[in-house]
């Protein structure tokens, strides 16, 4: 009982800081607007009419409640109320001393917006509801307590933690419906079901991007060069073991042979594409190659910073004055050509991103016939234990450096085609922040295999697009989910699997490979 | 066989992406749910004026519906202050538009991070937007060069307010206009003047490596050796630090009489308290439009005495410019100009559009005809806007603001007429 | 069998100051087992690293087969054919048995990355192959069923079995052992003793061993070496070592000898 | 055990011949392989050294581009950029030497840090204090602002070090080592755009102390023009100086000090010995949190420029310094921060290059010096296994 009650405060106490922290931020009157918006209104204006904030106030006690309530299947309605209530209210008091200070402020006409900006007379107005403050403050508090209670309600009738748990626990609804995919394709008539995924994938490829409109083409587009890019680092974090900071100097690199060879300025060299291409891809493998060669004693971290540092070297270069002449300097690099295939021009929107489903598909063949080899074997291994490896008879050095010329390959060959499609590239293009997305995206989508990089290209190139609605809050709750994907799924969206080795009978060689669950 | 995996998976997300799209699309308020879509492609039957019976066709709204100006901005990330401060100025001009027989504007600005993946994302979703009829934008000349040629496909007319980078107007576009002030000739004139009028004969070039204050630095170098100075050193600082006391020792051993800075306050402002740390307690800083406004003041008190820049022609403090300040205050907290030098510039362009909309906009049986090709046209012959950063007059390649600049000091703690 | 397979000679390893090994020769027969005792912190694990090249010996040499290994990098020396295990088990533990069996065979295997990508004829019967052998190599040391369980969670002796798998995987012709039985019970102890054995006798892997189970050692190896503080104390046939005063004062202590002699007695009466 | 005759292994004697010559070829390649490597180390040193030599002799004896005074300038603000440095880097250290994580949001907390001493200062500037003329509380006692503040700073920043680390990082403690990086850039990323949107974008400008101006300070006179030695960094200097010792103390003779190193060495072990690991840890990031938080303030009164980016490059280079002097190493940590700072300023004009590449030299002096010694300066002191 009593620990009950202290849990639920303690929860009051939380979820109220973060309410606070909300109002402080605007966030409320942001989320008025975007109901607001919902509901039909066309342009709300700066800020949400009071019902819209009241509904907002609403379900942050909702909220509060459900939070409460969390973990707590088993209790007694009678228990559950006052949890919920407790957390409600206690919650609710924080916010009300909030609203008490800026009633203060707003009565003594303070001016406290060099502190905290959002405080404005009009803002504290409206967080009140447009009513005399004590009555907006016993109405805030009272929605609050009803939201809380709102969430009692809802968990006793229907047993909402049930629903949570399942869907906090996991999406691994996508993973039973890969297994499912998995035994349709490797069942009896696993070739008629290919045939039949086959044709449907082919279809959905050629017909999807002509269906929807040129902007979710585009993102479509980045997501896809994110999963080359994945893919490629996966070789190299996930596969062989070498945490790299700087990915994106060989993303860097791809786009700038592309830039410098297909753009009118500064050189005017005009190759056309596919050279270009090619180019860009042999330069980033070389200069994986260049920068492993000196590092390969480094492990762990301290490879980490090394790498960050060449990735801040090429992007420092290519913008600084000593280059300008070679690379155009800060202003990069304008109007690069798109492709031409059989001599005509291959360059809308759809046709990048049949292009990049082509380097995905490519990409991910390399990827998982390199994995189920002799050499993706020596690299497991080398991430596991060098020492052991080397000693077993690995060639560790060559294969690290392989590791890094390939992945550096898939880099440039997304660098390539990422230039040609924005007919631009410049040096802040390729800051350190490129970097770390990629390496998140691996590891939020689960390291080391192709579904995982996918879901994770998606997740975090797709993400920001769909939170665009959030306007400037937009990387604060990128942010926030990053970390809570981390906390809710160390091991990643879609965890690695071990493939299954069955002995070849002598007769057919035909190997099988099945799922065996594997712990990270 | 393995492929198979992937493939399905892929394929499923590609999937789950489309249903997000009509998620977010329904979500925002995207008038595509008001306004037939196919009105914008091609020209419509019925009541629409000629005017739209061109490949563009044009902009339709019922009633009610808002009249959307886009912008392209970063609002999140290092750079957000510019972001934020313009878009911040541009509303303000959108409540100022009024509105074209009861159909009002609103500002949508989108964060594109300064990038050109985010310019071309943003630019994407603006041009699947029946509603945007033109864009204020984009801040950055990355973010603009990847979403010019897709304006250009849809016919919406952009006039950014800071995009400085000087190929941008070189590329033949049809529908990219500038207000910001070309670097081409506020470099030459700033050269001639120091070299002439100030009499400085040995001067350092500094600049923060954007492509703006690159841009500015080296024509102001090369216009005034042209002139016969000498420039003693030539030297890049990087932005966003606040400690410049080694690269400005390194300066003061050149001894030059004046340093030119290419940038912004930011650093500007760190620059001028520097020097007087650094040996260079006599020599002239001269600033550019990036690092004129009140919070150079602020910022550098009593060593700003003396500091010059050089600004686009408009009187300092117009009635209309103060009007517009005690607006910014009251609704943002904030003095304008405290966050980006281009508050002002934001708002005209925004205004700008506004006015330009109002021009070619046809009311025809109730609803509101924006005809895309005219706007476009009406936008690059747009001039003798008197604006709050200056009065613009469109070039044929879409530089609006080619005046000779003004010069200004900072005098007992206020920018005063130099000449 | 005459042919010595190695040759250790006058080799020394100084950490700082100590003298880990100081001055040892071997002379290793083909074909034999050959253990190498001594007291904690003696060097024998030391010596080890020093032959598979872990070290590098700050003098002497060491004979592989008549070819110096001074220098060579550990894969060059396992692909030369000489393997080993470890005293505290170190497998790919997130891998599975077989693939752990696969890696040791890594040497010998001369499918190329392009190869991998494109999945040649060659690449693919190289793989069948290897797959084959490997699976081979398990039933052997008797881990079939485990074949694609995580090594890391096998049960301690299939660890201990599987490592050495994955050593016999390159095909080795010397094999050294750091403590097999370490840590097992009599019954895996015997077990494990079986396999060393068999490994001898049915491929003609010359077998170094380091142990501490002093039937073991007595029990399988044809010649033993005794390292103490280092330096080789004694080395001869099991029952020379038995009877050796140092030896037995090396590990009981001074005066070790008499009371040993007085056990006998007792047992005898 | 089944039929060895089925087993892959040929019969004495031709095995090893096999063995021989199957791996002729590859031994001489992997041998040569080796050799390149170990001379390819020698050479770059050669190499690099012999450039370095060649830049610093053009411009020391050949130009004679700078005097005595810019050298000390440059020293001076050397300097002073290190000893932050230096001060953030061992937040850094601390961390990674027990969690083995890098910290990415240490620079965040900072950056609160910095905010907290620039609001603490504003407001001592708005409390009146009557007199004649009618001053405020910061210049009328400006010692105890200076205190207060940076006590306010310290104790913000390493709060949130302690909520960072207990929501962030200790769910994942077991969870492989890249999982808290991630949630790390998370974390960061959002304290980052929580302060643009709760302080505005706007860069601040921190009003010192009048006995701690900006820009004033002692006057020194070096071959005929004077080198200013200002105020504010000599503070700076001295006082992160201060703090490093005291901490180095702490960490060597207190128990809290055994009691992290012991969780350093071996969580389980300690756990076992009577520590409280999860106690020291949530301790570590306190004491690594209220250091970034002094190092955010005096950032504030010496540069005096706050805003919300303000964390990201500091946090960066100082990561690099922890690295640079063997991470884990509290000295190593600050040889790092100075040597950086150095380097960063001095680097530049001795060897005659652009300022706005010192970054460039920086990171390539890093890689430098990881790839002669791969655990830095003075040498990592981590006991643990890396996982």
């Amino acid at each position: 009982m009593k620990t009950l009650i202290r849990q639920s405060i303690r929860t009051g106490i939380t979820y109220g800081i973060v309410q606070i922290f909300f109002i402080l931020i605007a966030f409320n009157t942001m989320v008025g607007i975007m109901l607001a918006k919902i509901s039909g209104i066309k342009n709300p204006g700066e800020i949400p009419a009071a019902k819209f904030l009241i509904a907002y106030t609403i379900l942050m006690g909702l909220w509060v409640g459900i939070s409460a309530l969390s973990k707590k299947k088993f209790l007694p309605a009678g228990h559950k109320l006052l949890a919920g209530f407790t957390a409600g209210l206690v919650s609710a008091i924080l916010v009300g001393l909030l609203e008490l200070a800026m009633t203060g402020i707003l009565v003594n006409k303070i001016f406290i917006r060099d502190f905290l900006t959002v405080l404005s007379f009009d803002f504290i107005k409206a967080t009140l509801f447009g009513l005399t403050p004590v009555l907006g403050i016993v109405v805030t508090m009272g929605a609050i307590v009803l939201g809380s209670l709102l969430a009692v309600g809802l968990n006793i009738v229907t047993n909402l933690n049930a629903v949570q748990e399942h869907w906090k626990k996991d999406l691994s609804f996508l993973k039973n419906l890969n297994d499912k995919f998995q035994r349709m394709i490797r069942g009896k008539y696993h070739l008629i079901w290919q045939i039949v995924g086959i044709s449907i994938l082919a279809v959905a490829v050629i017909f999807i991007p002509m269906k929807w409109g040129s902007y979710w083409n585009y993102v479509f587009g980045t997501v896809g060069l994110y999963v080359i890019l994945g893919l490629g680092l996966n070789i190299i974090v996930g596969l062989s073991g070498q945490l790299v900071l700087g990915y994106i100097a060989f993303f860097a690199i791809g786009a700038y042979t592309m830039a410098l060879l297909n753009a009118p300025e500064p050189h005017n060299l005009m190759w056309g594409f596919w050279p270009a291409l090619l180019l860009g891809v042999l330069l980033a493998a070389l200069s994986g190659i260049l920068l492993g060669l000196p590092i390969m004693r480094l492990r762990g971290d301290y490879l980490a910073i090394v790498t960050l540092g060449f990735g801040e070297i090429i992007r420092i270069l290519l913008k600084s004055d000593v280059l300008t002449d070679f690379t155009g300097g800060p202003r990069g690099i304008q109007n690069i050509q798109g492709p031409m295939l059989f001599g005509k021009p291959f360059n809308s929107e759809v046709d990048f991103v049949y292009l990049i489903i082509a380097g995905v598909l490519l990409a991910s063949f390399v990827y998982n016939r390199l994995q189920q080899s002799r050499t993706g074997r020596a690299w497991l291994a080398i991430r596991e234990d060098e020492t052991v490896a080397r000693a077993s008879g690995v060639d560790t050095i060559k294969y690290k450096l392989l590791a890094l010329a390939i992945g550096a390959a898939f880099a440039g060959l997304a660098g390539g085609i990422y230039a040609s499609r924005n007919q631009f590239t410049g040096p802040d293009e390729h800051a350190l922040m490129a970097s770390i997305n990629v390496l998140s995206l691996i590891i939020v989508g689960g390291m080391g295999n192709i579904p995982g990089t996918i879901l994770g290209a998606f997740t975090l190139k797709g993400l920001p697009e769909i939170l665009r609605e959030f306007a400037n809050f937009r990387l604060l709750a990128f942010g926030a989910l990053l970390v809570f994907m981390m906390l809710s799924r160390p091991e990643g969206l879609i965890p690695s699997h071990r493939p299954k080795y069955d002995e070849p009978n002598e007769v057919s060689g035909e190997m099988k490979k099945k799922e065996v669950p594997h712990d990270q | 066989m393995k492929a198979m995996k992937f493939l399905a998976v892929f394929m499923v997300l590609a999937m789950l992406l489309t249903a997000c799209g009509q998620a977010a699309a329904t979500e925002a308020p995207v008038a595509a749910t008001e306004a037939p879509v196919a009105a914008t492609e091609a020209p419509v039957a019925g009541g629409a004026p000629e005017a739209c019976a061109d490949a563009l066709g044009c902009a339709v709204f019922e009633a009610g519906d808002v009249i959307k100006i886009g912008m392209g901005a970063p609002m999140t990330g290092g750079n957000a202050s510019y972001g934020i401060d313009i878009s911040q100025g541009a509303t303000i001009a959108m409540s100022d538009a009024g509105d074209i027989e009861g159909w009002t504007f609103a500002l949508d600005a989108q964060d594109d991070g300064g990038t050109a993946e985010g310019g071309a994302a943003v630019a994407n979703k603006f041009a699947a937007d029946p509603a945007i009829v033109a864009v204020a934008g984009h801040i950055f000349s990355g973010a603009t060069a990847a979403a010019m040629p897709i304006y250009e496909k849809v016919g919406i007319p952009m006039l950014s307010p800071s995009a400085t980078n000087p190929p941008l107007t070189a590329s033949g576009s049809t529908v990219f206009n500038r207000i910001a002030f070309t670097d081409l000739n506020q470099g030459n004139n700033a050269a001639d003047f120091i070299y002439n009028t100030l009499g400085v004969k040995k001067m350092a070039v500094l600049h923060d490596g954007s492509d703006y204050g690159k841009g500015l630095a080296d024509i102001v170098a090369a216009q005034f050796v042209k002139d016969g100075g000498e420039v003693v050193i030539e030297q890049a600082i990087t932005p966003g630090e606040s400690d410049y006391t080694a690269v400005l020792s390194t300066v003061a051993a050149k001894t030059p009489d004046a340093i030119y800075f290419g940038g912004y306050t930011a650093e500007g402002a760190v620059l001028v308290n520097q020097m007087k740390t650094t040996g260079l307690e006599n020599a002239k800083f001269f600033g550019c439009d990036g690092t004129y406004g009140e919070d150079f003041l602020t910022r550098t008190g009593a060593n700003g005495e003396g500091a010059y820049a050089s600004i686009a022609p408009a009187s300092p403090d117009s009635d209309a410019k103060l009007t517009f300040n005690a607006a910014y205050l009251e609704k943002f907290g904030k003095e304008a100009g405290s966050l980006s030098p281009y508050t002002w510039a934001g708002y005209d362009a925004a205004a700008a559009l506004a006015a330009t909309v109002k021009q070619v906009a046809v009311v025809a049986d109730g609803k509101l005809y924006i005809p895309r090709a005219a706007l476009v046209a009406a936008v690059r012959s747009l001039s003798n806007y008197v604006g709050l950063s200056g009065t613009f007059t469109c070039q044929s390649n879409g530089e609006c603001n080619t005046d000779k600049p003004q010069f200004v000091v900072v005098k007992d703690g206020a920018w005063t007429n130099a000449e | 069998m005459t042919s010595n397979i190695i040759q250790v000679q006058g080799v020394s390893k100084i950490f700082g100051g100590l003298t880990a090994v100081n001055n040892v020769n071997l002379d290793i027969a083909e074909g034999s087992i050959y253990s190498i005792i001594g007291p904690n912190g003696a060097g024998k694990t030391t010596l080890f690293n020093c032959i598979s090249g872990f070290y590098i010996p700050d003098h002497g040499t060491v004979l592989f087969q008549g070819l110096a290994l001074n220098g060579r990098s550990t894969d060059t020396i396992a692909s030369l054919g000489l393997s080993r295990t470890y005293q505290n088990i170190r497998l790919f533990s997130n891998l599975t048995a077989i693939e752990n069996v696969l890696v040791g065979q890594q040497p010998r295997l001369k499918e190329t990355w392009v190869e991998s990508i494109l999945q040649t004829r060659r690449s693919r019967k190289e793989e069948k192959s290897s797959l084959v052998e490997s699976f081979k190599w398990l039933d052997f040391v008797g881990l079939r069923e485990f074949a694609n369980s995580i090594a890391g969670d096998l049960p301690y002796g299939a660890q201990r079995k599987l490592e050495i798998a994955r050593a016999l995987g390159s095909k080795p012709s010397l094999l050294l052992l750091d403590e097999p039985t370490a840590g097992m019970n009599p019954q895996e102890t015997l077990e494990m003793t079986a396999l060393i054995r068999s490994l001898r006798d049915k491929f003609n892997i010359t077998i170094i061993l380091i142990e501490h189970d002093m039937h073991v050692v007595m029990g399988i190896s044809d010649y033993i070496s005794v390292l103490d503080f280092g330096n080789k104390i004694a080395e001869g046939k099991p029952e020379e070592i038995q009877h050796n005063e140092r030896v037995i004062e090396a590990y009981l202590g001074p005066g070790g000898a008499a009371l040993a002699q007085k056990y006998r007695k007792k047992k005898v009466s | 055990m089944n039929d060895p005759s089925s087993l892959p292994l040929t019969p004495k004697g031709n095995n090893n011949l096999q063995t021989n010559t199957n791996t002729a070829a590859k031994k001489l390649q992997a041998f040569q392989n080796s050799k390149f490597m170990k001379l390819l180390r020698p050479i770059l040193g050669v190499v690099v050294s012999l450039y370095i030599v060649f830049r610093l002799y053009q411009v020391l004896v050949v130009h004679q581009e700078y005097g005595a005074d810019t050298w000390t300038r440059l020293l001076i603000s050397g300097l002073i950029i290190g000893g932050v440095y230096s001060l953030i880097a061992i937040g850094y250290t601390l961390v990674y030497g027990i969690l083995f994580m890098i910290n990415f949001a240490h620079g965040e907390v900072m950056m609160f840090g910095a905010y907290a001493g620039l609001y603490s200062f504003w407001a001592f500037k708005i409390i009146p204090i009557a007199g004649d003329p009618p001053t405020n509380f910061l210049n009328a006692y400006p010692i105890l602002a200076i205190i207060l503040a940076f006590l306010i700073g310290m104790t913000v920043s390493a709060t949130m070090g302690f909520f960072l680390e207990k929501i962030a990082y200790r769910p994942l403690r077991k969870a492989p080592r890249l999982v808290p990086l991630i949630s790390a850039i998370g974390a960061s990323i959002f304290l980052q755009n929580a302060a643009m949107l709760l302080f505005s974008p706007q860069l601040r400008d921190v009003t010192n102390p009048d006995i701690l101006r900006r820009g004033a300070g002692w006057t020194i006179v070096i071959n005929g023009s004077n080198v200013i030695l200002p105020y504010t960094g000599v503070f700076t200097f001295i006082l992160s100086i201060l703090l490093l010792v005291g901490l180095y103390i702490l960490v060597r003779k207190s128990k809290l000090g055994r009691a992290m190193r012991a969780t350093a060495l071996d969580k389980k072990t300690a756990a076992l010995m009577g520590v409280d690991v999860d106690s020291t840890i949530s301790r570590t990031f306190i004491i690594s949190g209220a250091l970034a938080g002094a190092a955010g303030v005096m950032w504030g009164i010496h540069n005096g420029l706050v805003y919300y980016f303000v964390g990201f490059i500091p946090g960066i280079k100082a990561f690099t310094a922890a690295v640079l002097g063997g991470i884990g190493n509290l000295p190593g940590a600050m040889v790092g921060g100075l040597l950086l700072g150095i380097v960063e300023s001095m680097g530049p004009a001795a060897l005659g290059i652009d300022f706005q590449l010192k970054d460039v030299l920086s990171f390539l002096i890093l890689i430098f010096v990881l790839t002669f010694r791969p655990s830095g300066l003075l040498g990592e002191v981590l006991s643990e296994e890396k996982v």
